[in-house]
């Protein structure tokens, strides 16, 4: 193991204890509210990257892994009773499939195509929900989950625990996939596919590894979604603001490592929380749709790019 | 009403509507289909063209002749449009296209929201004589608010098609997508060439947004609904086929109308998509041909 | 008599009413240094795209050590044991210099340590001083050599160079040719596809001449020189200058 | 009025309440602070038309504490945007009782953004005024939840029965339903499918329709095709007018006695005034209608109040229904805390239980689940529109109640097409 793996497993483990110890600290359950839609951000941020910033392929829909992911954990509980834990495997599954099945179809192409079909795929999904009425359809499905753990403090820093623990794996295997084999194939077939299949990398078949795994983190970040809001809806789920903060996060904090969407999500989402509650909806697409156009136009490596060439301008 | 009645009517509702599609996706066919550069923007400049046409309304003009006014400004804007891309794209060396359909999704949200702040999320409509009249040939009623824009279709599709097919400027804006170079030899500069094709296309937002906000109301979102339309006709259409564009932007309409008749309306959003990726998945071939 | 370590028989591509290759037949022995020439559009290009898998032929086969791979994608060619550079360098950019030797020792067979082997090849190339720097702020020479690096580094049985020359000196061609050489006295078989002639016929036990997709000559430099219809097309063209 | 509050007073406070969460201790405070009622409103977003509630809770807020406030205390209110996405509600409400330390929550409106407010108010045990939503209460069965609209029990099926009720009187057989997929009008068109089929209808056609369906005309060709008795249509006001248009051109059969029902837009002022006589004839929902047997001086004063502010801030010029229902939250909490004597949320909603309350649009009682015991949806039919004037709308006579009985206030034209004409 590298000194560096050996920090981020030390900083892991350390969050995670934080996550442990925030409710005896922290009384407010508004904190854990909060904390859980920016750590949630976390993971959908982590996931668009690995497809989108490590091997370069847009993905407009990730409201519809996220849906994806939330619809068939609330099923699944509701059904057949199956508990959260399940449920999110099940999301993983489900997400990682939905990503295969998008990549298999689109990614022999161009990217360009990838990014076109995906926009659909929130569309095509919404209108399986509706014409299913055993999920719902448009009115929803309401889901009382089981209380929490005699452990956590409450409902909220219980979810919040969770997520938190979403995240750190999500990050986990990110960073993982950045450093190893799988972001060094990635990285070469962003920069040349032809150069990287007479390598020896085979193309196809890491990218659609990266679609899977993108696809099962996306999805993940939505599986615990009906327990935290009791109530699932086509409408929500597969929320235009979803996509857009899963292109937006990664974009601002720095596509080509790990540590860019966390950033970018950190940042962002934080905002937003504080501003759902001082600026209206439309203000807030707007300000994240500026943003946006701002860093692709002007910084497309993100903040980490611009921390990165600023201090290597500056002689040391 | 015999089946057979209603077969016709849903025919023609779906070559009227196919015809209305057509005219939405138009600006795409140029800019993806000719240009490659992913303006998924369009839409949105689609509906803001509607707006421009509600306002001139209130004025008291004709939507029609409202449209006709709106093509300079919106030809202007797209050429500010596409010389903001390319100072932050292509004068970096080569677009990478997944940046710039990042960067014209983020337009696509700003011009929604600046319509929001404008004029506000309701419902905007026009009015017209032709609005609320309808024509009857026997069972088929073809409601004028439809037939209008429908009508455009063809006719700006039929416009387009021999400019670039009998002027030199519409030669050089063919004559790009295949090779700059030339282009440059024969003393025309490709930016400039560029420049006023994306002009073009948005200029036939501003009538894709006429036909629109002539068959019903629109709001600053509407857009978000074609996006899987338009790119599905450009597509299929074979990559900047300008006649092609009305041919399968009909043959859509018509699908649509059949699923939405026959089957059920709920299904008929999933329609372009699901013709999309079955296309993409059966025909990659077909859509490769004509990229760079 | 040892087998050939690559063979085609019949192989022909067109893309669409024009036939860019073929019928073509080619072997290739083991440690063989072959040059192949030929006017730009003769289909060279098209010829190394059938063998490394970018293009699958319209007709004909191609083996491998005896091993039908006509089918076969790029990658498993790669990890059979054929590797390439090309015309246009195409370094892993956002990469540096060794990892982008360590894109093909991930891939390829098992290789025990990586890093050590990517400093030995970088090492062997002249490009140890670069080692840590992103790929993208090389020179044209250093550019070349990295391709040469990461087509060499996964020890492969063919090497084609793709035109791995143009645009250098008279220097720096001598020190790729050196590097080239080296490898070969290892048991490296090259094909060498080239427009600077002197190289070539410097480089090449036998030289094979292509024009509109047919191979028209094949011998060594000397009886490829003297040819007729290899000077009619080239050195015919060229007196015409 | 503290809408939209900015970022610096949130930092503070919350940086303030690391203590305990205060709608359980927030009791200690003084007797001398206001009562902080907190709510989540859609000042933007798809609900965004419902946020003229707000004006009816600053009339109410501004009459109380005309009147001497609430147990000697001024009134406060507390009103966070949810951007109408269920999604920002689990936030909001621990902002309004955590931060905030609000002493009595009032519901975000509607049922989707209000389940996922409901296990939070349980686990609290909290008292809440819901707003609008149908069947809320039906699962949680939380015992401190009241409706403030007068949906009546088993609110799921039953708050459009007054349709089929009329449809009954008028021998329909053969019933079609159209539905908008979203969650109010698919929550109507599947309580209406029930309703039918307890009456032994007949349901000849039933559909739902994307949300954004601009044009109907085929829809209603199968509709057509199908010769209905009666029309029943869930619908949102963009989709409204376009059926409404519709049916300008293409038509229904004479065989439609009644058509309606759940459509959203004709009860606000824009869309009366934009469709004008064309909606004519149609029978649909309302929970207040300016006839005799509704006007009460009461609710006469708060329109007075309501349509000078209305008019200023661009919302809907007649406001019948939602602002009312706002202000009658507010009476509601008012009356359990005078009753229960404190902001003791146990006996709020005790008294509330056991006591009937006069609000502006009637007497209120609730049952178990806070239901009304009552359903007082009204069956309104559009009559004798003529020209695009909004005054008229105003008047009597031309938003004729039908159904309840007992607020009756004219007759029921029909079959439909000869409803049209009128």
């Amino acid at each position: 193991m590298t000194r560096d793996s050996k920090i981020f497993l030390i900083a892991a483990v350390a969050v995670l204890l934080a996550g442990l110890l925030a409710p005896h600290v922290l009384k407010n359950p508004f904190y854990f509210f909060a904390g859980y839609v920016i750590l949630q951000y976390v993971v959908i941020a982590t996931g668009w990257n690995i497809l989108g910033g490590y091997a370069g392929y847009i993905n407009f829909g990730a409201a519809g892994f996220f849906g994806a992911g939330a619809y068939a954990s609330a099923f699944l509980f509701n059904t057949f009773g199956i508990p959260l834990l399940g449920g999110l495997v099940a999301a993983c599954l489900i997400g990682a499939l939905l990503g295969v099945l998008m990549g298999y179809l689109t990614l022999r192409i161009q990217g360009v195509y990838f990014a076109i079909a995906t926009l659909g795929l929130v569309i095509i999904l919404e209108t399986i929900i509706h014409n299913i009425p055993a999920l719902g359809g448009a009115r929803g499905i309401v889901v009382y989950g089981p209380p929490p753990p005699a452990w956590a403090a409450g409902p909220s820093q219980y979810m919040f625990f969770l997520m938190l623990l979403i995240a750190v794996a999500s990050v986990s295997l990110a960073r993982w996939m950045q450093i190893s084999w799988v972001g060094r194939g990635l990285r070469a077939v962003r920069a040349s596919e032809n150069a990287a299949e007479c390598s020896g990398v085979p193309t196809l078949r890491l990218k659609l590894l990266a679609c899977a795994a993108s696809g099962a983190v996306l999805a993940a970040a939505g599986a615990p979604y009906p327990f935290y809001t009791s109530f699932v809806e086509p409408v929500t789920v597969f929320s235009l603001l979803i996509g857009l903060n899963a292109i937006a996060m990664p974009l601002i904090g720095g596509t080509r490592t790990w540590l860019g969407p966390v950033i970018g999500a950190l940042l962002m989402a934080s905002t937003q929380q504080i501003a759902t509650i001082t600026i209206s909806s439309e203000l807030n697409i707007l300000f994240v749709g500026i943003v946006l156009i701002a860093f692709v136009a002007l910084a497309p490596n993100g903040i980490l790019g611009l921390v990165a060439r600023r201090s290597r301008e500056t002689p040391r | 009403m015999t089946t057979l009645d209603i077969l016709l009517n849903v025919l023609v509702s779906g070559v009227l509507f196919g015809s209305i599609y057509a005219v939405v996706a138009l600006g795409l066919a140029i800019t993806f289909g000719i240009l490659h550069i992913p303006n998924i923007a369009h839409p949105a400049l689609v509906i803001m063209g509607g707006y421009f046409v509600v306002q001139a309304n209130r004025l008291g003009i004709d939507p029609l002749i409202a449209a006709a006014l709106g093509i300079i400004p919106f030809y202007l804007l797209g050429m500010l449009l596409y010389t903001f891309y390319a100072n932050s794209f292509e004068r970096r060396g080569r677009a990478e296209v997944l940046q710039s359909l990042t960067l014209f999704f983020g337009l696509s949200l700003v011009i929604e929201i600046f319509l929001v702040l404008l004029f506000g999320s309701e419902l905007q409509s026009v009015s017209a004589p032709y609005i609320g009249t309808s024509l009857k040939f026997g069972q088929i009623a073809i409601p004028g608010r439809l037939l209008v824009p429908a009508l455009l279709g063809p006719v700006t599709i039929g416009l387009l098609w021999l400019y670039f097919k009998y002027t030199n400027s519409g030669t050089a804006i063919r004559a790009v997508a295949h090779d700059e170079r030339a282009l440059s030899i024969a003393g025309l500069d490709p930016a400039a060439v560029k420049r006023r094709a994306f002009g073009l296309a948005t200029a036939t937002a501003v009538i894709g947004g006429t036909a629109l906000v002539l068959i019903g109301p629109i709001d600053p979102f509407g857009g978000r609904f074609q996006i899987g339309r338009v790119f599905a006709i450009v597509v299929l259409a074979g990559m900047g086929s300008i006649p092609g564009t009305l041919v399968v932007a009909i043959m859509l309409g018509i699908a649509e109308s059949l699923v939405s008749s026959y089957l059920n309306p709920a299904w008929s959003p999933g329609v372009a998509f699901a013709i999309l990726l079955a296309a993409l998945a059966l025909r990659p071939q077909g859509l490769f041909g004509a990229a760079r | 008599m040892s087998s050939p370590v690559l063979s085609m028989h019949g192989v022909e591509k067109s893309f669409g009413l024009f036939r860019a290759l073929g019928p073509v037949d080619l072997e290739l022995m083991p440690q063989e240094r072959l040059g192949i020439i030929g006017p730009n559009g003769a289909g060279k290009t098209t010829l190394i795209n059938c063998i490394t898998g970018v293009l699958k032929p319209d007709n004909g086969s191609v083996k491998f050590e005896g091993i039908d791979i006509t089918v076969q994608p790029s990658f498993k060619r790669a990890r059979l044991g054929i590797s390439r550079t090309f015309q246009i360098p195409q370094p892993f950019r956002g990469m540096s210099v060794t990892e982008n030797l360590l894109v093909p020792l991930d891939y390829l067979h098992g290789t025990a340590n990586k890093r050590r082997r990517a400093a030995e090849v970088l090492e062997s190339v002249g490009l140890s001083a670069r080692a840590a720097h992103p790929s993208e702020d090389l020179s044209q020479l250093e550019l070349r050599k990295l391709e040469l690096a990461r087509a060499l580094v996964g020890n492969p049985k063919v090497l084609i160079a793709d035109e791995a020359m143009a645009g250098l000196s008279e220097a720096e061609i001598d020190e790729v040719l050196a590097i080239l050489m080296k490898l070969n006295q290892q048991g490296v078989a090259v094909i060498m596809i080239e427009h600077i002639m002197h190289a070539v016929m410097r480089f090449s036990q036998r030289i094979v001449c292509f024009e509109m997709g047919q191979l028209i000559a094949s011998g060594t430099a000397e009886e490829v020189t003297r040819d007729p219809k290899v000077q009619k097309v080239y050195f015919g063209e060229q007196a015409h200058h | 009025m503290i809408t939209r509050r900015n970022f610096n007073r949130l930092a503070a406070v919350a940086a303030s309440s690391i203590a305990m969460p205060s709608v359980l201790a927030g009791r200690a405070f003084g007797q001398d602070t206001p009562i902080r009622f907190g709510a989540s409103i859609s000042l933007t977003g798809a609900l965004s038309g419902t946020k003229n509630g707000q004006i009816g809770y600053e009339l109410w807020r501004d009459d109380v504490n005309a009147s001497g406030g609430l147990l000697g205390r001024q009134v406060e209110l507390v009103l966070l945007d949810d951007q109408s996405s269920a999604s920002n509600i689990p936030a909001i409400y621990s902002a309004l009782a955590d931060v905030e330390k609000c002493d009595v929550l009032f519901g975000p409106y509607g049922a989707s953004l209000t389940a996922p407010v409901m296990p939070f108010i349980k686990q609290r045990d909290l008292f809440m005024i819901g707003m609008f939503p149908l069947a809320a209460n039906e699962k949680a069965r939380h015992d401190k939840f009241f409706h403030s609209a007068a949906w009546g029990p088993n609110s799921g099926t039953d708050w459009a029965r007054g349709f089929f009720d009329l449809a009954k009187s008028v021998g329909v057989k053969r019933v079609a339903i159209l539905a908008n997929d979203l969650e109010f009008s698919k929550n109507a068109a599947v309580g209406g499918a029930k309703v039918a089929e307890e009456y032994s209808m007949e349901i000849v056609f039933n559909q739902s329709y994307p949300p954004n369906t601009s044009d109907f005309s085929s829809i209603l060709r199968n509709i057509s095709a199908a010769n209905p008795d009666a029309v029943f249509v869930g619908s949102y006001p963009a989709d409204s007018t376009a059926i409404i248009h519709g049916i300008r051109e293409i038509g229904l059969p004479d065989s439609v006695q009644i058509f309606g029902g759940a459509m959203i837009g004709p009860q606000y002022g824009s869309l009366l005034s934009s469709l004008g006589p064309e909606l004519n004839g149609v029978v649909n929902s309302h929970l207040f209608a300016p006839e005799p047997t509704m006007q009460t001086p009461e609710i006469k004063k708060f329109f007075d109040r309501y349509v000078p502010i209305a008019e200023k801030q661009g919302v809907d010029p007649l406001g019948y229904y939602v602002p009312p229902f706002y202000y009658v939250a507010g009476q509601l909490a008012a009356a359990a805390i005078t009753g229960a004597g404190s902001l003791d949320q146990a006996a709020m909603a005790a008294w509330l239980h056991g006591n009937t309350v006069e609000t502006i649009v009637g007497p209120a009682a609730f049952n178990d689940i806070g239901d009304w015991t009552k359903r007082r949806v009204l069956m309104v039919q559009i009559q004798n529109v003529k020209g695009n004037d909004l005054a008229q709308f105003r008047e009597p006579g031309h938003q004729v109640i039908l159904d309840p009985p007992e607020l009756k206030s004219g007759e029921f034209i029909h079959p439909y097409n000869k409803a049209r004409a009128s």
